[in-house]
């Protein structure tokens, strides 16, 4: 398990013992909305509820989530808890973007926070978007894979083709390519329906061809699809060996234990951090409406740090570094 | 090729109810069933078809408040606020009818091929055909007046749906091909097709995530109070297709071939044409629910997740509406609101939103097992007739 | 293959009356106060009845009459809900087939029980297959059909799957499947009435050698000539009760006829001669395809004209239902022609063959001529639902339905609980009365008739004789196709022979010879 | 020799496909190797799931709830090895999910007299409702599903390669095929199984229990569709997800008419629709068409073998229709 982990199940939406009422000005509500799917995904839902339940504590926030089952529903979740006057509301994915931003001017007195949602002109005064860089991630975990590549040939496993995904793929193909001309990428994106992004089963027969192929590296990128990939590799011989894989979104050495033989690292963006110090800010006043850049680079690597070779790791933490004060460009036009 | 589905062809005579040349002729309404019943009894036994499911229904939510109470919450409370949410307030509601459209509306594309004993399956990808269809149609005529640009996103997307369920009902007519598989094919052919369009050709160059221009603003539909346009137009189709069925030679031609398909074609109604158009209306159906959330629902544009698992729901519907078209309207209702109210649920309780799954499903069997009829009727249980037996064909 | 094998066997086997009236000692089926109801049908009162060991007890009895029921209780399908059945002494219920196998009761049933997809072998050993190592010996299972075909003489080849065999030859796979396990008392439930008159007659000398050797048999029929030919004694059933018992020596076809119905029925047909005026129907040189792609009408012409009944006489299974189906639209023909009053209908579908005025009683009414689960009204309707004034342009008009119904339903005399009763709640013989009725209503120019006597009982065989002879009378061409020869011969003005899909003889049937025809039918010209 | 006659064109379409493997194989073995295991390794649940369809339709019952039937033997499956750390537990348990499932659908129809289509759909949304109802993350197997290397079979250029050298549900997959095929067509099971398939009063009159031979096959034909689900959470990935099915209880469905209700054409058919699958995957990014298109390649390619050769299949006769004793005949 993660850190404060999710709602362990049925408990569901509370995560407070006492429920105060939120319209007072001391008690501190945090609502959350999921976009479709669980705070259990292991993937951006998940981050987003563990960044809230992370400083929870220290902001004595009173929290709770609601999970969306159908994305005609965005507006209706979030009007929970602005009837139940919470003080912020964090929505989860970009798909929400649109309903986010129309309760901001419905309910001006409430903040916001639009997680993957980019903010354009014209802002709303209440409402933040907080925003990574996938390629940026994409683009540090591909310098590492074409870095340590023994085969030259390295992969990528990823859900629907949609922006994120693309911009995750990019960055590693070039990040990889900038690191090792010689490599060759092969990724591929699941069919288009309800299931690309959960779809382990797929995620895994691909990683399958691609190891079977002579990729040394997998990284997978596409939610359950993608960690179907990470599993798979994890279960072939010269895992953690000869061969490796690359979380997403998130350090995954926390949320997928049945990847830890080959997980070296995770292309991730530092949701969780994004969140706590939008919270932090919002409880101190200092928040600015538009976008707030959260972090992306590379997760620790944890069991690896000792297979991955000292010059890579120096390598790699100044690409991690130029990436993030804008020095290096990842290539990636979306 | 005989085919023992249907009596056995040997041409010999199947056992008559009994009918001498003396005597006078005995009653053979129902193969030897009891005499209905007369009063209040006889009235609840004529009624059972509507009886049994309202008992199923009292009795999955008993079921239900087991399950809730095992999560520890009081039931009562619990469903206090889902159906309080969504029959007792204005939001509720329009949540409520806004859900109940598309689902009749698929519900009716699956009855409607279930008359013809042909099993639908492709609505899904029916509904996403006439969605996309009808935004495309919409951004072509975007410079026209609102009104007429929704006239139009509607006939495309009928036209959509229609076209894409013509294949399956096509290919059953001229090359056997089931149509089970055929639309759970083309399901995934047409999600492949849509992403394609809206990452290319309609994509809306203004959004990052891939969506189709949106419907102008004068076309979007608003609702009246709570209650969305959608809502009248579904109420109204549901209520001609049961006309079309029951009073139209159109209906009678359906009918005849679902129950033997011998006897149509031996009385000269032609098979593979009422198939495709059986499909094709069907389809039209599901296509028109997808024109309707693209024009109703925020953010009107074709977006992922525009049909959710719609299509499928139109199974449950029809199903629970015993493949009846107004059936689906009583069972829309009832999907409707559970699925308006499942959030304000696990808002206020925490219950997770699957109970509402688990609820349906204890329905869909109770309603569907002869058992509460026994239990009420006993031998005046109604027979209903078997959707599966198309199943071969 | 399997044509040949009915020519094989249709050799003409004289069925003389055995007296073997002496009443045999032991009793080897007893029944006592047997009641069964189906809700508040009484299906069967209080019946007590018994058959000695070797010895012929037919059934007689109209439509729905109970006999089938009864032997059902015999045979173990259903369960009684009054009295016993013992069997060679032993009066513990059967409890099922399986029971009533064991105990050496064998039957054939009035619907096919052959599962159409499997050889005859296959059929013939479901159910005590044998086995080794696990594998079914399907070998022995040959062997076994061998066997047994030859021992009875009906000759059935053990690789064929039923459904590709004519209805005669899975008629004799049934009787060799009852036979294929030992069997005291053998049940047969109108075994002959989808054979030829010689099939009928090979069938009879099997059941009198089987008497002979000591089996019993339980035999229903509607053919009273078949019962006088073999049955030591008849019950006859009414409603549900036994309303009679004779030796079949002390009594003649009238006698029981009047016994079944209640009343004297007219066995022969009244007609007057025909006065034939202009060719309706002309066909030529018809060759149509079979579902196996076999040319089953082959070189067929035939012209049948207004005012006269044209007989097609011919062992099941030589084109008729081919030729009725290419006639109706419903089987495109491969080449030659169909001309309707000089029109063209060779490419014509079933709604314009039926516009163009060609009534079709069709073979297999509960396939084709009914839609079972609808009611009485709908299905005299059934191809004119879309006609004024049954229907305004697209919708339909149920007052005119329902009133095109009641016209109909007294016209036809059909018994039936009105004329909203569901179509399969009625008897055979009602059944096919609407069928009868709902094609001859609209004044037809041709009326085609297929088997429309089958299964059907005497009162009904009257009514629906006295009808085609009144639409022959009225002016139609009347095509009549039928297996049974005793029907042709009293209803057709002219006969035509068909074997292998042609016609090999035509001859007037005012005089026409019996044997002659059987002769011909056989193949043998 | 008989047989071959029969089956010239199966026979024949079989040998092409096999020498163009080879060919294929020969050009570019590693590529080769990937794809077909690939497929292999799709195809697997598909005739599984088709195999539980096989038996259940054959005996007369349509199975549309074989989705939910996997879905929740998949969870039964991985979580109970991952709360007893036992693969061995895990497999069964699966396995015994499917045949609680199988006998949820036999008690209803066969018993309950249940429309069959209606049953599979409850069975469907159920087992989405349960196993996410009940869903817990953060657990993990003990140990990875052995892979195994069958004697000398393994040692066979391309085909010991795919089909030798796998899990064991994948070989019990593997199995399975013949054995349900030889099962239907030569034994006293399968001539009784296909009489009560395809005209149960027949098998009745016969003095067959038909009830409880539906009963029986059903429930025990969850098996197969139990395997698909222990196959796709602990064999193929080691992790249940919600909805982790995705589909392949539908496709299973398509598989199994597609394969005419016989498993021999049932694997081919599974076969055929992972190498497409395959295919679509590895053209992604190579040739320059958006990957939309490519990835409908196994669909479409279904759907027009479909229209131009195999359309007609030929359903048991009375699946669908339940049998009530003493009515049939
Ligand atoms: N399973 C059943 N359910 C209800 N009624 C039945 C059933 N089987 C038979 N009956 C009724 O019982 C009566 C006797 O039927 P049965 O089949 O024994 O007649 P039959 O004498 O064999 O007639 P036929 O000459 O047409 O074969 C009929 O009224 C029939 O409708
Ligand atoms: N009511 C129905 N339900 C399902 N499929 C049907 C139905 N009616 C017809 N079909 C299918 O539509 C196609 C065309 O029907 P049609 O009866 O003309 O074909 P056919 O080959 O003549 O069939 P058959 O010989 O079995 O009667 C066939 O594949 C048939 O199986
Ligand atoms: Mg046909
Ligand atoms: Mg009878």
């Amino acid at each position: 398990g993660g850190t404060s982990g999710p709602a362990t199940g049925s408990g569901g939406g509370t995560n407070t013992a006492a429920s105060g009422d939120c319209s007072s000005a001391e008690v501190f509500c945090v609502g959350l909305v999921t976009d479709v799917g669980k705070v259990d995904d292991k993937g951006f839902n998940q981050a987003a509820w563990e960044g809230v339940e992370q400083v929870k504590g220290e902001l004595g926030a009173q929290t709770k989530y609601v999970e969306t089952t159908d994305p005609k529903d965005y507006a209706k979740n979030i009007k929970q808890f602005t009837d139940a006057k919470y003080d912020v509301i964090v929505t989860v994915g970009f798909l929400m973007a649109d309903a986010t931003r129309a309760a901001g001017k419905q309910y001006p007195n409430t903040k916001f926070i639009g997680f993957d949602q980019f903010q354009a002109d014209p802002v709303v005064p209440n409402v933040t978007g907080l925003i990574f860089h996938e390629d940026q991630a994409g683009y540090a975990a591909g310098f590492l894979a074409g870095s340590m590549t023994k085969s030259n040939k390295i992969g990528v496993v990823l859900g629907q083709e949609i922006p994120p995904t693309q911009a995750y793929a990019a960055g590693y193909e070039n990040g990889a390519k900038a690191a090792n001309p010689a490599v060759s990428v092969s990724k591929v994106y699941h069919p288009a329906g309800n299931t690309a992004f959960n779809d382990p089963v797929w995620g895994a027969g691909e990683a399958k061809k691609m190891l079977a192929q002579g990729a040394d590296f997998i990284f997978g990128a596409g939610g359950g699809t993608g960690n179907g990939a990470l599993q798979e590799t994890a279960k072939t011989s010269g895992a953690g060996d000869k061969v490796f894989c690359i979380g997403v979104d998130l350090d995954q050495w926390d949320t997928l234990p049945a990847a830890h033989p080959c997980l070296i690292t995770s292309a991730e963006k530092h949701e969780k951090d994004g969140i706590g110090e939008l919270l932090k800010q919002i409880k101190g006043n200092t928040v600015k409406p538009g976008n707030f850049f959260g972090t992306a680079g590379i997760s620790p690597f944890h069991d690896f740090d000792s297979k991955v070779p000292a010059d890579v790791k120096t390598k790699v933490a100044d690409v991690v570094k130029k990436l993030e004060d804008g020095s290096l460009a990842t290539g990636y036009k979306p | 090729m005989a085919d023992p589905r249907d009596e056995p062809s040997d041409g010999r005579p199947a056992t008559g109810a009994v009918a001498t040349e003396t005597a006078p002729p005995p009653v053979v309404a129902e193969r030897g069933a009891p005499p209905p019943p007369t009063g209040v009894l006889g009235l609840l036994v004529r009624e059972q078809s509507i009886i049994v499911p309202i008992v199923a229904v009292i009795a999955a939510l008993a079921i239900g408040a087991v399950l809730i109470r095992a999560q520890g919450v009081n039931p009562m409370y619990a469903y206090q606020s889902l159906f309080s949410y969504s029959f007792g307030t204005a939001d509720g509601l329009r949540g409520t009818f806004e859900k109940m459209v598309p689902l009749i509306l698929c519900g009716l594309a699956v009855v409607i091929p279930l008359r013809v004993g042909l099993f639908n399956i492709g609505a899904q990808g029916q509904l996403m055909s006439g969605a996309i269809c009808a935004a495309a149609a919409a951004h072509a005529v975007r410079e026209a007046p609102g009104f007429l640009i929704a006239i139009i996103a509607m006939v495309a997307g009928i036209l959509g749906g229609a076209m894409w369920a013509s294949i399956a009902g096509a290919l059953k007519a001229t090359r056997g091909v089931h149509e089970v598989i055929s639309t759970i094919m083309l399901n995934s052919i047409a999600a492949g097709l849509i992403d394609y369009l809206v990452n290319g050709p309609l994509k809306d160059p203004t959004q990052s995530y891939p969506s189709s221009y949106p419907a102008p603003e004068a076309a979007q539909f608003q609702p009246l109070g709570f209650v969305p346009i959608g809502l009248p137009i579904a109420l109204v189709l549901a209520i001609l297709v049961a006309w079309m069925l029951r009073r139209t030679t159109l209906g009678f031609q359906f009918e005849t071939i679902g129950r033997n398909r011998h006897a149509a074609s031996y009385a000269g109604i032609k098979l593979g044409g009422m198939i495709v158009l059986a499909m094709a209306v069907a389809g039209g159906l599901a296509g028109l629910s997808g024109s309707i959330e693209y024009l109703e629902i925020d953010p009107y544009r074709y977006q992922d997740g525009i049909a959710g698992s719609l299509g499928f729901d139109g199974i449950t519907i029809a199903l629970l509406a015993r493949s009846t078209p107004l059936g689906t309207i009583p069972a829309a209702l009832l999907v409707g609101a559970l699925r308006a109210g499942s959030s304000t649920l696990m808002f206020n309780t925490g219950i997770q939103p699957e109970i509402v799954d688990m609820l349906l499903a204890i329905t869909l069997l109770l309603v569907s097992l002869p058992i509460i009829a026994k239990l009420i009727f006993r031998r005046h249980t109604a027979k209903s007739s078997a959707l599966a037996s198309s199943w071969g064909s | 293959m399997s044509q040949e094998a009915t020519q094989d066997t249709t050799r003409d086997r004289p069925v003389e009356a055995t007296d073997r009236s002496a009443a045999p000692a032991e009793r080897l089926l007893d029944i006592e106060g047997l009641s069964k109801s189906f809700g508040t049908v009484r299906a069967n009162r209080d019946i007590n009845l018994h058959v000695g060991r070797g010895e012929i007890v037919a059934l007689l009895g109209e439509n729905g009459a109970g006999k089938s029921t009864l032997v059902k209780q015999i045979f173990g399908l259903i369960k009684p809900d009054h009295g016993t059945i013992t069997i060679k002494g032993d009066a513990s219920p059967i409890k099922d087939p399986k029971d009533a196998i064991r105990r050496g009761i064998g039957m054939v049933h009035q619907h096919f029980q052959l599962v159409p997809v499997m050889t005859v072998a296959e059929n013939m050993i479901l159910g005590h297959e044998t086995t080794s190592r696990g594998v079914l010996d399907i070998e022995g299972a040959r062997q076994l059909v061998r066997e047994l075909s030859d021992k009875h003489g009906l000759k059935v080849d053990p690789d064929v799957e039923v459904e590709d065999l004519p209805v005669g030859t899975q008629q004799r796979v049934e009787i060799l499947k009852a036979l294929s396990r030992r069997v005291d008392l053998l049940i047969l439930d109108e075994p002959t009435a989808v054979l030829t008159p010689q099939e009928t007659d090979e069938l009879l000398t099997v059941m009198k050698e089987l008497a002979a050797g000591g089996t019993s048999i339980v035999f229903i029929t509607h053919k009273l000539r078949e019962v006088l030919a073999v049955a030591d004694r008849v019950y006859v059933l009414r409603q549900g009760g036994v309303v009679g018992e004779v030796a079949t020596a002390d009594t003649d076809a009238r006698g029981l006829a009047t016994m079944m119905v209640g009343r004297d029925v007219v066995l022969r047909v009244d007609k007057e001669e025909a006065t034939p005026g202009d060719d309706v129907l002309s066909i030529r040189d018809l060759v149509v395809l079979d579902d196996r792609q076999l040319r089953a009408v082959d070189g067929f012409s035939l012209d049948v004209r207004a005012g006269e009944i044209v007989g097609v006489a011919g062992v099941e299974g030589n084109g008729q239902r081919e030729l009725v189906e290419a006639i109706a639209g419903m089987r495109p023909p491969q080449s030659g022609r169909i001309d309707l009053l000089g029109k063209d209908i060779t490419k014509a579908n079933p709604h314009d063959t039926h516009v163009a005025g060609v009534g079709h009683i069709p073979e297999d009414r509960e396939r084709h001529g009914l839609v079972a689960s609808y009611s009485l009204a709908d299905n005299l309707v059934l191809n004119r639902f879309s006609e004024k004034p049954f229907a305004n342009g697209f919708v339909r008009d149920f007052d005119e339905v329902r009133k095109n119904a009641e016209a109909l339903f007294t016209e036809f005399d059909i018994r039936a609980a009105g004329v909203q009763a569901m179509a399969g709640s009625l008897s055979g013989g009602n059944k096919q009365k609407v069928v009868v009725a709902r094609e001859m209503s609209f004044r037809p120019k041709l009326l085609m008739a297929a088997q429309p006597t089958r299964g059907v009982d005497v009162g009904s065989i009257e009514f629906i004789h006295r009808r085609i002879v009144a639409a022959r009378d009225a002016g139609a061409a009347v095509l009549l196709v039928s297996a049974e020869l005793d029907e042709v011969l009293s209803l057709a003005d002219r006969i035509a022979v068909i074997h292998g899909g042609k016609v090999v003889a035509e001859m007037p049937g005012k005089d026409a010879d019996r044997t002659e025809i059987g002769r011909l039918m056989a193949g043998d010209h | 020799m008989e047989w071959l006659k029969r089956n010239q064109i199966t026979v024949g379409a079989g040998l092409v496909i096999l020498v163009a493997a080879y060919v294929f194989y020969a050009v570019n073995s590693n590529v080769a190797t990937s794809m077909f295991s690939g497929a292999w390794f799709f195809a697997v649940p598909l005739v599984l799931g088709a195999l539980t369809g096989v038996v259940g339709e054959r005996s007369g019952v349509v199975n549309i709830g074989i989705e939910g039937q996997m879905l929740v033997a998949a969870f039964a499956a991985f979580f109970s090895a991952a709360a007893t750390g036992s693969l061995i537990v895990g497999v069964l348990v699966g396995m015994l999910a499917g045949i609680a499932m199988g006998a949820f659908l036999a008690l209803t129809t066969v018993k309950g007299l249940m429309d069959q289509i209606i049953a599979g759909v409850v069975i469907n949304i159920v087992a989405t409702g349960l196993t996410s109802f009940f869903y817990r993350p953060g657990k993990v197997l003990s140990a990875n599903m052995p892979q195994w290397e069958v004697p000398l079979l393994s040692k066979i250029p391309l085909i010991g390669d795919v089909f030798f050298q796998s899990g064991p549900i994948a070989l019990f997959a593997l199995v399975s095929v013949p054995v349900v095929h030889f099962a239907l067509f030569r034994t006293r099971w399968g001539l009784r199984t296909r009489s009560i398939g395809e005209y149960p009063s027949a098998a009745d009159t016969a003095g067959i229990d038909v009830i409880r031979m539906r009963l029986v096959n059903v429930t025990i034909g969850g098996i197969f569709a139990g395997a698909a689900g222990a196959y796709l959470s602990m064999e193929a990935t080691g992790g249940f997800e919600r909805g982790m099915t995705a589909g392949r209880g539908f496709l299973a469905l398509a598989i199994l008419i597609f394969g005419g209700w016989r498993p021999l054409r049932v694997f081919a058919a599974a076969l055929f629709f992972g190498f497409t699958n395959a295919l679509a995957s590895q053209l992604q990014g190579v040739i320059s068409i958006p990957q939309q298109f490519i990835t409908l390649l196994p669909y479409l390619l279904t759907l027009i073998v479909l229209a131009v050769a195999a359309g007609r299949v030929r359903a048991p006769a009375a699946v669908g229709q339940p049998f009530v004793k003493g009515e049939g005949s």
